[in-house]
């Protein structure tokens, strides 16, 4: 630990790893995108990135720097012993080892910043090493987030045989056109993807209106009335919300067995409410808490009553809680799984996952498979995105739920 | 002065206070009540029976009446069949009505009776697996056509009653359920899956969340596009993550083996979800991956309405990053981790989605919740996954127990 | 049209007794003032008069009709909040006319009662606006042309004037004078500043835990407090006391002098203000004392005197005193400016 | 009026044929068909699920196996599928099928069409190697040795994926070849020691052969599709694929997917031998058409007689490699259908009749196992209890314990007595 | 030991200049106060020589090292914040050890410091509380005590007492009073309480917007303000300030009379603090005007007076005045108590 103190330890330690993950960052990246082979050479990013943090160290202006060591790993690069193995065309050969030696010159500057060739005091030690570790970070969060669903929407747009020929060959041949889409076109012609969306949707949004409709007279009562019982009450409202659906779905399964409501759009509209429920219960009690009461009781000294203070004065100002509420519940319904698939058999009623989840079934090619992924997945991450800030507070305030 | 003492009872306005929350909870507790709680009972209820799927058909009497033949082989033909297997039905009656343009041409079955156009029978018990025909000969009125014959007589249905005992509300307990579940060493091997699935999936989910809260606990541009991205393996159907990952994984057409080939990591496709142990390793890994944004999210909010007068401060005391780390932010996270790791054993243990799309609780990934569908649906058993639903059901209940103690202690979530 | 009566009103929070049994009379148009400690019950008080808090016990009379047990609705009294309550979805203008609105007045009549309220109030020009748009200042005379827009028995107000800065609060506190000069309405107002108790009330309730301390006019409330509770709580700096013995006509102090007692019974302690303190040379006076800390204030310097075992005391004098940190001077009480107080802190006189 | 018909085939190529069909009989009868496709392996919970709701479809296209239970269980109407079968008459129908399916004075359902298994390898290597065609447990085992070359060549991709039917299959036919039956005349009956252990010991050689983790259907085509499998189990319906025809599941041994080269250096066997049992035997499947109790028979029945009859080639056509004609004729026609069968073209992105894929001796090779296939029951008139058996997937179990060396082969052959006799 | 220096000090937040180039020169244990109105940038100014925020341009000395580039840490300089920044999961001991623990001292060491602290605070019994179980003016003692552990070159205080009520402010103004006089250390106040600035400070520093509008004693402000912002901004009722025009040796109002002036230049504006106005009958002094309202606070009493055209003037007088609302009185302004402002607002003298 101690050796650490010294910039010419710390400083070719940081260098050599930081040159390891590049290295491999770049490889993992350049399969993705060409298909062709490329891997990080463990022995030779240690060394070359060991000699860079020695000179990002050494007392020198900072463009001198970066220059100097871009210019050493681009020559050994091209000499073949690089941090990149490659069994690639001349071009893209030269393009990732102008990539490599430009963004390791910069970054590796950028994190022995400020760093000094001698002894360190402990802050600027742990600053390097924080840099270090923001930098492997957002690298190593930004891929483990992006690869699935980069390989997702990829694969949809390929087809299987050549994927089986190169699983890393994600590259589209654009003078298909159209025909890149072709899977998604079968999807809505042959699956009848466009009946499961409607149904998807309309079952979501029925969901949310059933789910608003009971929980905002009931988190109002909670939140701001007095009466007995009012503490044991939010507390089951929280232990109901920790019952497994799965403990719920089996006699659920029995009794719309029995009723005849399994297999009808109608159960499922009547069931998924009731997951919903408790969620928006939690969340809305949450925020009805934190309206400021001297509104409300602005309203009642202003002649209404208690029921028209909610509509008139409370409901106007949950209008953001109510937004995220029912955006979570929405998306919640839309990715609703279990339930579907344990009560929908006749294809014709399937939701948008349950229709996902008949294509995994079979010998069905995979490409259609994740187009199905993605047509599930694309409209909530457009709700998502373009109301990002609604859904964050949705989030925060409602759902350690998963 | 005498001692004040507090008026008995409630005044009138908190009366009135009162009604209004009652009526206003009344649809949701009844909601609530009808879905939760009454399913809740029924679990326990079934968890004591010998029950398999297709008892769930109570036990009745099915008749289907046609005309059939032609000429003077024409005959009214009742098939009356007990929808069970195993269970008697008895005091089994019909009622029909024929159609005027038929004639009866020969004896009736026994126990049978014709009056007027009514026509009923008394059949007293139908044996388990009962399926047998009664057949009328009968002639066609002068005339009258055989197809608007057969119409008519098709066309009224026919009464059928019988009483059953149905299995379903009888009151036949047994432990068997519970028994069968204890008894397989399988379900310890689930026991410890589910606990494994559920510690590491929520420690790691934990601590990566914490990682990438810290990554982005300051301010740059394109944080918010950032920390969007971060939710998205969250926010995106469970179904699409899933199948991307089996896809992904794939032991010899997924990229992640290719990719791992063509680095030397392995020299052998690695079946990631179909081998023990790694399969287990795997869902928790998805597990975490999965739901890491949300501690991430709950974590980056506590972080940011952490005082940053407390860092300045920490600035002032010479603390080093390190320092204000541990000594400072750690401490400070440590409710809210604390409140996030109980709410997220609890989901974990819960959670049956991923396990079930990932590898159907097979190469030893079966846990509790996956079990419960296992036996309920694959093994047919109903009874034997209503028990694991009740041993899940009082885990859950231990769990709270301890939530409740906690969170009364830190502020809610 | 406008008297409030309170009938032995008492107030549980549970176990917990917060409004301990009041009485109190306000006739029409009189502008009394609750003040007290922060957590003596002042703004339970006035909302168990609004209607937002039940009473456990006792009557509450407006214009002699018991209005105990109705919801504030039916009470026909309105409420300026501290924190202003308005309602941020709604214009200014809306407002002003929700009350009205609600009660189904029509349109017209709202529009003119509005834009009346709006004038007197000089808020014409953002009538259009938001609350979030408008300054502290603003958003506290949209809450008071709310209540005046109702025309109300009478206006009870709770701390109106605490979320505005010093300078604000004084332009306010004139504004809120002349409005009750104007309307000459009935106005119950509830503070802990005592500035705006002293300027603004006809009549001063001064409570202590829940009961009423001492009830009476601003003048008289400073000159001749009941009891050592609304001596010291009233005037700042507070008013000095210092242990006393008495014997006949004289009162005497351990280790100073004494002077001149014409109170009935016994008194155990004096009580002197600030501001009636005349500093003499040593020797002088009731009481010798060093001077601890000479305060400058510019007007007015507050001198900090230590009398060893009696303590220490304030005294104010002119700014441009040449008092200095550490010179012994002697102390005198003026006969008339003397409080005496008995053992249990009731006034002596 | 409706009937509801589930089915298996739920491929869209296959689907849209079934459903020209339904259109065809609708046009016929007036009748209308929802054709609702099943995956395969849930199709024994949702029938039963199904039934205990009370709305059972009125026909269902199911495997062999749940022939006899599904009788027991009530859920088919085996009057109604008599009728059918002696209204087209008894002796247009392959004599082993209707045997498979017999039950009192009938058969439970109506056999459509049938395939056998088969043990598919590289001839080419086979031939380059000096070997014999795995016609035994010895000839395999023998080429496993000589083969097994991993990661390039695996020797054989075994089964081992324990909830996948496929691996049932796989055993037994595997059991089968060896003489090992869990039921005789009598019901239940102990697995034979010495043979069981003979199976499993093969089994396991096999397993070992294979790559690591849960196996089944899809890792063994498309490890022999990319040419690092020397032995495989599969069912004819491979051989479209095995040439080309199909692009999603494409041969990956050259950089082709349509090249036909893979089909030409394979090899394939039917009938299979096990040291105790030098005969062999081969595995087929039949699949039937179910009336169900719940069913409006007369529609049903309608319906079921037009598939085998006018729309008999139809059906036949969704996957001419896999489904042979178990009805070969009508009475005035006795080989109608076979002679049709043989000119279908298979394929699905391309298509070309099988006969001009492989040779002839190959494909009367595949056909002729459907004559002489076996299966567990059959002959002892226990199919039922045996089907059940394979439901029960207990030997499947405990045969992977025993290749995951949890337990010894003694052991093994206890358990799996032990728990066959529990399933009744 | 303790001098700190800022030359040509400018903060940017952006493209915004905050702080407009300050100059200043505090001498080693000297008590400097920074006053200004909201938003002057105090706190910033006061971070900038605390090292939490950059300077952008300038250098900050302490004892003639420059310090500019330097971290908080290396500046041996400590902070007491308006919020107290304690830390809420450590006990009072830990929180007054902290800086003593990062750097590596010996327990023995920080426990010596700590001990002597608390003893010279009077925190001894309740080091091992958390600070949420302290009341406020506990924990602003934690806070400074956190402080003084460090030994530091200079103490910096932002707003330490503005979270408390306003008797617990008096009492802690008193002992930092003390604690200066005892530490002898030089300390960095900032406040917008113009009590606590004149009571404490050795050293006033006037900013208005950035820069510094006046540098001085409290008396030298009260007394001698530099400019009309000083003049309104020191001193409670604020100024009065009537517009005014001289001529020579004397100037004259408009609307009223007029008296000496002795100013160089020209002046436009004249100050009079209200306590030094005198009232006197109608037509005497230099002005007439209406008594508008006469607030009442005991000891003294506002008289709020309307001047017409020149509009509202307040005037300080005694408790037991007798003027009443409505009464026209004359306004005298004692020669030597004026202040003239000339066009610019610069004090004409
Ligand atoms: N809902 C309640 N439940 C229990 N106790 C309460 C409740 N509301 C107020 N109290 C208690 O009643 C007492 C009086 O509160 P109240 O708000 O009337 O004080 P106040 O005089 O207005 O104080 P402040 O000047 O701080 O506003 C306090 O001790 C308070 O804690
Ligand atoms: N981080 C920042 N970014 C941009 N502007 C800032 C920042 N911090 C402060 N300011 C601006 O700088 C100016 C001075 O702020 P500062 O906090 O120093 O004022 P202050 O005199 O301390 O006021 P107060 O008495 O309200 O504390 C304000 O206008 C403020 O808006
Ligand atoms: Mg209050
Ligand atoms: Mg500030």
């Amino acid at each position: 630990m101690s050796l650490l103190r010294f910039g010419y330890v710390s400083g070719p330690v940081i260098g050599a790893i930081w040159l390891f993950v590049l290295a491999t960052t770049i490889s993992v990246t350049m399969s993705f995108a060409t298909g062709d082979a490329f891997r990080p050479a463990l022995a030779s990013s240690l060394v070359l990135g060991a000699l860079a943090g020695w000179i990002a160290v050494i007392p020198q202006n900072k463009t001198t720097k970066i220059a100097m060591i871009s210019a050493f790993v681009f020559a050994i690069s091209l000499t073949g012993f690089g941090p990149i193995v490659m069994q690639s065309t001349a071009t893209s050969q030269g393009f990732v080892a102008i990539l490599l030696a430009i963004v390791m010159g910069w970054s590796i500057v950028a994190i022995l910043v400020d760093v000094p060739f001698g002894s360190l005091s402990r802050h600027e030690m742990e600053e390097a090493w924080i840099r270090f570790l923001t930098g492997f970070g957002y690298i190593f969060f930004t891929a483990i987030v992006l690869i699935p669903f980069y390989v997702m929407v990829m694969t949809s747009l390929k087809s299987q045989s050549d994927l089986l020929q190169n699983p890393l060959d994600f590259s589209l041949d654009f003078n298909k056109g159209t025909a890149l889409f072709r899977s998604y076109y079968e999807l809505f012609r042959d699956f009848n993807f466009g009946t499961y969306m409607w149904t998807s949707f309309y079952v979501s949004v029925l969901t949310v209106l059933i789910t608003l409709a009971f929980s905002i007279p009931g988190a109002y009562a909670v939140a701001r009335l007095n009466f007995r019982g009012q503490k044991a009450f939010s507390r089951s409202i929280l232990l109901i919300y920790m019952v497994p659906m799965i403990v719920l779905a089996l006699p659920i399964y029995i009794a719309f067995s029995v009723t005849g409501l399994r297999n009808t759009v109608i159960g499922i509209i009547l069931i998924y409410p009731v997951t919903t429920i408790p969620v928006a219960l939690y969340m809305l009690q949450g925020y009805f808490r934190g309206l400021p009461p001297e509104v409300e009781e602005a309203g009642l000294m202003d002649g209404l009553n208690r029921l028209q203070v909610i509509w008139k004065i409370t409901l106007p100002l949950a209008l953001p809680a109510l937004a995220s509420v029912s955006l979570y519940v929405f998306m919640i319904a839309w990715n609703e799984f279990l339930l579907a698939f344990m009560l929908l058999d006749d294809p014709s009623k399937f939701t948008l996952t349950r229709g996902v989840a008949m294509l995994n079934s079979s010998e069905i090619p995979r490409e259609h498979l994740m187009a199905g992924a993605v047509i599930a997945t694309v409209p909530v991450m457009v709700l998502f995105l373009g109301l990002e800030k609604f859904m964050t507070k949705g989030l925060t305030a409602g759902s350690v739920k998963g | 002065m005498n001692i004040a003492t507090p008026p008995k009872g409630r005044g009138p306005l908190a009366k009135r206070e009162a009604r209004l929350a009652w009526s206003l909870l009344l649809p949701t507790i009844t909601m609530v009540s009808l879905v939760v709680i009454l399913p809740l009972l029924a679990i326990f209820w079934i968890s004591f029976k010998p029950i398999g799927l297709a008892d769930l058909r109570p036990p009745a009497p099915v008749l289907r009446e046609s005309l059939r033949g032609s000429g003077d082989d024409l005959r009214i033909e009742y098939r009356l069949r007990n929808s069970s297997q195993d269970t008697e039905v008895t005091d089994v009656t019909i009622r029909d009505t024929w159609p005027e343009s038929l004639i009866v041409a020969g004896d009736l079955p026994s126990g049978c009776d014709l009056e007027g156009t009514v026509f009923a029978c008394e059949l007293g018990t139908l044996e388990p697996g009962f399926n047998e025909q009664l057949r009328v000969p009968v002639a066609l009125a002068d005339g009258a056509d055989k197809d608007t014959a057969e119409d008519a007589a098709e066309g009224t249905k026919p009464q059928v009653q019988g009483n059953a005992d149905s299995i379903l509300t009888n009151f036949e307990f047994t432990l068997d359920n519970f028994a069968k579940v204890f008894d397989g060493d399988e379900f310890w091997s689930v026991m410890w899956v589910t606990i494994f699935y559920t510690v590491f999936g929520t420690v790691g989910a934990l601590l990566l969340g914490l990682f990438a809260a810290l990554l982005l606990n300051k301010s740059f541009r394109g944080q918010g596009i950032l920390r969007g991205l971060y939710l998205f393996p969250y926010v995106a159907p469970v179904i699409a993550v899933a199948f991307t990952w089996v896809n992904l994984f794939d032991p010899f057409s997924g990229s992640a083996n290719a990719l791992l080939l063509q680095m030397g990591v392995t020299s052998e496709a690695i079946n990631f979800f179909g081998q023990r142990p790694l399969a287990l390793i795997m869902v928790t890994v998805f597990e975490i991956w999965r739901y890491f944004p949300l501690s991430f999210l709950f974590i980056l909010a506590r972080l940011q309405s952490i005082d940053t007068d407390m860092y300045e401060a920490a600035d002032m005391d010479g603390a080093s990053p390190f320092q204000k780390f541990w000594y400072l932010s750690l401490p400070m996270l440590l409710g809210i981790l604390s409140v996030l790791f109980l709410l997220r054993f609890i989901w974990t243990f819960n959670k049956f989605d991923d396990i079930f799309l990932l590898t159907g609780g097979n190469a030893g990934t079966r846990t509790l919740t996956v079990n419960v569908y296992e036996q309920a649906f694959a093994v047919s058993n109903i009874g034997a996954g209503a028990a694991v639903a009740v041993i899940i059901f009082g885990c859950l209940l231990v769990f709270s127990v301890f939530f409740f103690k906690f969170i009364s202690r830190e502020e809610g979530l | 049209m406008g008297s409030i009566k309170l009938e032995g009103v008492e107030k549980w929070f549970g176990d917990v007794q917060v409004i301990k049994g009041i009485d109190l009379d306000i006739e029409d148009g009189e502008f009394v003032i609750f003040v007290g400690p922060s957590g003596c019950g002042k703004s339970t008080l006035l909302r168990m008069i609004g209607g937002l808090e039940e009473t456990s016990r006792g009557a509450i009379r407006i214009d002699g009709r018991d209005v105990t047990a109705e919801p504030p609705a039916k009470r026909g009294l309105t409420m300026v909040f501290q924190s202003y309550a308005l309602y941020p979805h709604m214009s200014v203008r809306d407002n002003m006319g929700f009350s009205l609105k609600t009660a189904g007045a029509p349109k017209s009549e709202i529009d003119t009662k509005v834009n009346h309220a709006a004038s007197v109030l000089k808020l014409e020009q953002y009538l259009d606006r938001r609350p979030k748009d408008l300054s502290g200042g603003q958003r506290q005379r949209v809450a008071i042309g709310r209540s005046i827009v109702r025309d109300p028995t009478a206006f009870l107000f709770d701390e109106p004037l605490s979320n505005l800065d010093a300078a604000l609060r004084v332009e306010m506190r004139y504004e809120i004078a002349k409005l009750h000069q104007s309307l000459g309405s009935t106005m119950i107002y509830v503070t802990h500043d005592q500035v705006e108790a002293m300027t603004l009330a006809d009549k001063i309730v001064v409570l202590d835990f829940g009961k009423v301390a001492q009830v009476g006019s601003p003048r008289e409330l400073y000159e001749r407090p009941a009891n050592l509770f609304v001596a010291q709580f009233i005037g700042s700096p507070k008013m000095n006391v210092i242990p006393c013995s008495t014997e006949g006509t004289s009162y005497s102090l351990s280790g100073g002098r004494g002077g001149d007692y014409h109170g009935a019974g016994e008194a155990t302690q004096l009580g002197i203000r600030p501001e009636h303190m005349e500093i003499m040379s040593v020797g002088e006076g009731a009481l010798d004392s060093v001077i601890d800390v000479v305060e400058y204030l510019g007007a007015d310097c507050f001198v900090i005197l230590d009398c060893g075992a009696l303590g220490k005391l304030t005294s104010r004098v002119s700014g441009e005193t040449a008092l200095k940190s550490g010179e012994r001077v002697g102390l005198s009480f003026p006969t008339d400016r003397i409080h005496f107080f008995d053992r249990a802190g009731k006034a002596v006189d | 009026d409706t009937i509801r018909f589930w089915t298996t085939e739920e491929q869209p190529e296959r689907l849209a044929k079934q459903q020209e069909m339904a259109a065809e009989f609708q046009a016929a009868t007036g009748t209308e068909v929802q054709v609702i496709p099943v995956t395969e392996s849930d199709l024994g919970t949702r029938a039963t699920a199904a039934f205990a709701a009370g709305d059972l479809p009125d026909v269902i296209y199911h495997p062999l196996q749940y022939a006899l239970p599904w009788a027991e269980a009530g859920i088919l109407d085996t009057e109604a599928a008599s009728e059918v079968v002696e209204g087209l008459g008894q002796g247009t129908f392959a004599p082993g099928p209707l045997a498979m399916a017999a039950v009192d004075g009938g058969v439970a359902s109506v056999p459509v069409d049938g395939w056998t298994q088969m043990i598919v390898y590289r001839a080419d290597k086979f031939e380059e190697a000096g070997l014999e065609a795995p016609t035994s447990f010895a000839n395999v085992v023998a080429a496993l040795d000589k083969l097994h070359n991993p990661p390039e060549m695996y020797g054989f991709v075994a089964a081992t994926k324990v909830d996948e039917n496929f691996m049932s299959q796989v055993l037994e036919h595997v059991f089968l070849a060896n003489g090992v039956s869990p039921v005789n005349y009598d019901g239940a009956a102990a697995l034979d020691p010495a043979a069981t252990t003979e199976v499993l010991e093969f089994y396991k050689a096999i397993a070992e052969a294979s790559p690591p983790g849960e196996l089944y259907w899809k890792q063994s085509r498309e490890l022999f599709f990319a040419g690092q499998a020397a032995m495989i189990i599969w069912s004819p319906f491979i051989l479209d694929e095995l040439a080309g025809l199909r692009d999603s599941a494409p041969p990956t041994i050259n950089d082709d997917p349509t090249s036909s080269e893979l089909a030409s250096k394979t090899g394939i066997v039917t009938n299979f031998s096990g040291p105790s049992n030098p005969d062999g035997a081969a595995w087929g499947d039949v699949r039937y058409f179910g009336i169900t109790n719940d069913a409006d028979t007369d529609l049903a029945m309608d319906f079921v007689k037009f598939s085998m009859d006018e729309g008999y080639t139809q059906t036949l056509s969704i996957a001419p490699e896999g489904k042979f004609p178990v009805r070969r004729g009508t009475a005035d026609e006795p080989s109608k259908f076979s002679e049709a069968w043989s000119m279908l073209p298979v394929g699905v992105d391309r298509k070309a009749p099988l006969g001009d894929l492989y040779d002839q001796a190959m494909i009367n090779e595949i056909v002729g196992g459907l004559d002489v296939a076996k299966r567990w029951g059959v002959a002892e008139g226990q199919l039922g209890l045996a089907s059940k058996m394979i439901n029960s997937q207990v030997i499947n179990r405990v045969v992977r314990q025993y290749i995951d060396g949890e337990i010894d082969a003694a052991a093994a052959v206890a358990a799996m007595n032990e728990q066959l006799s529990a399933v009744e």
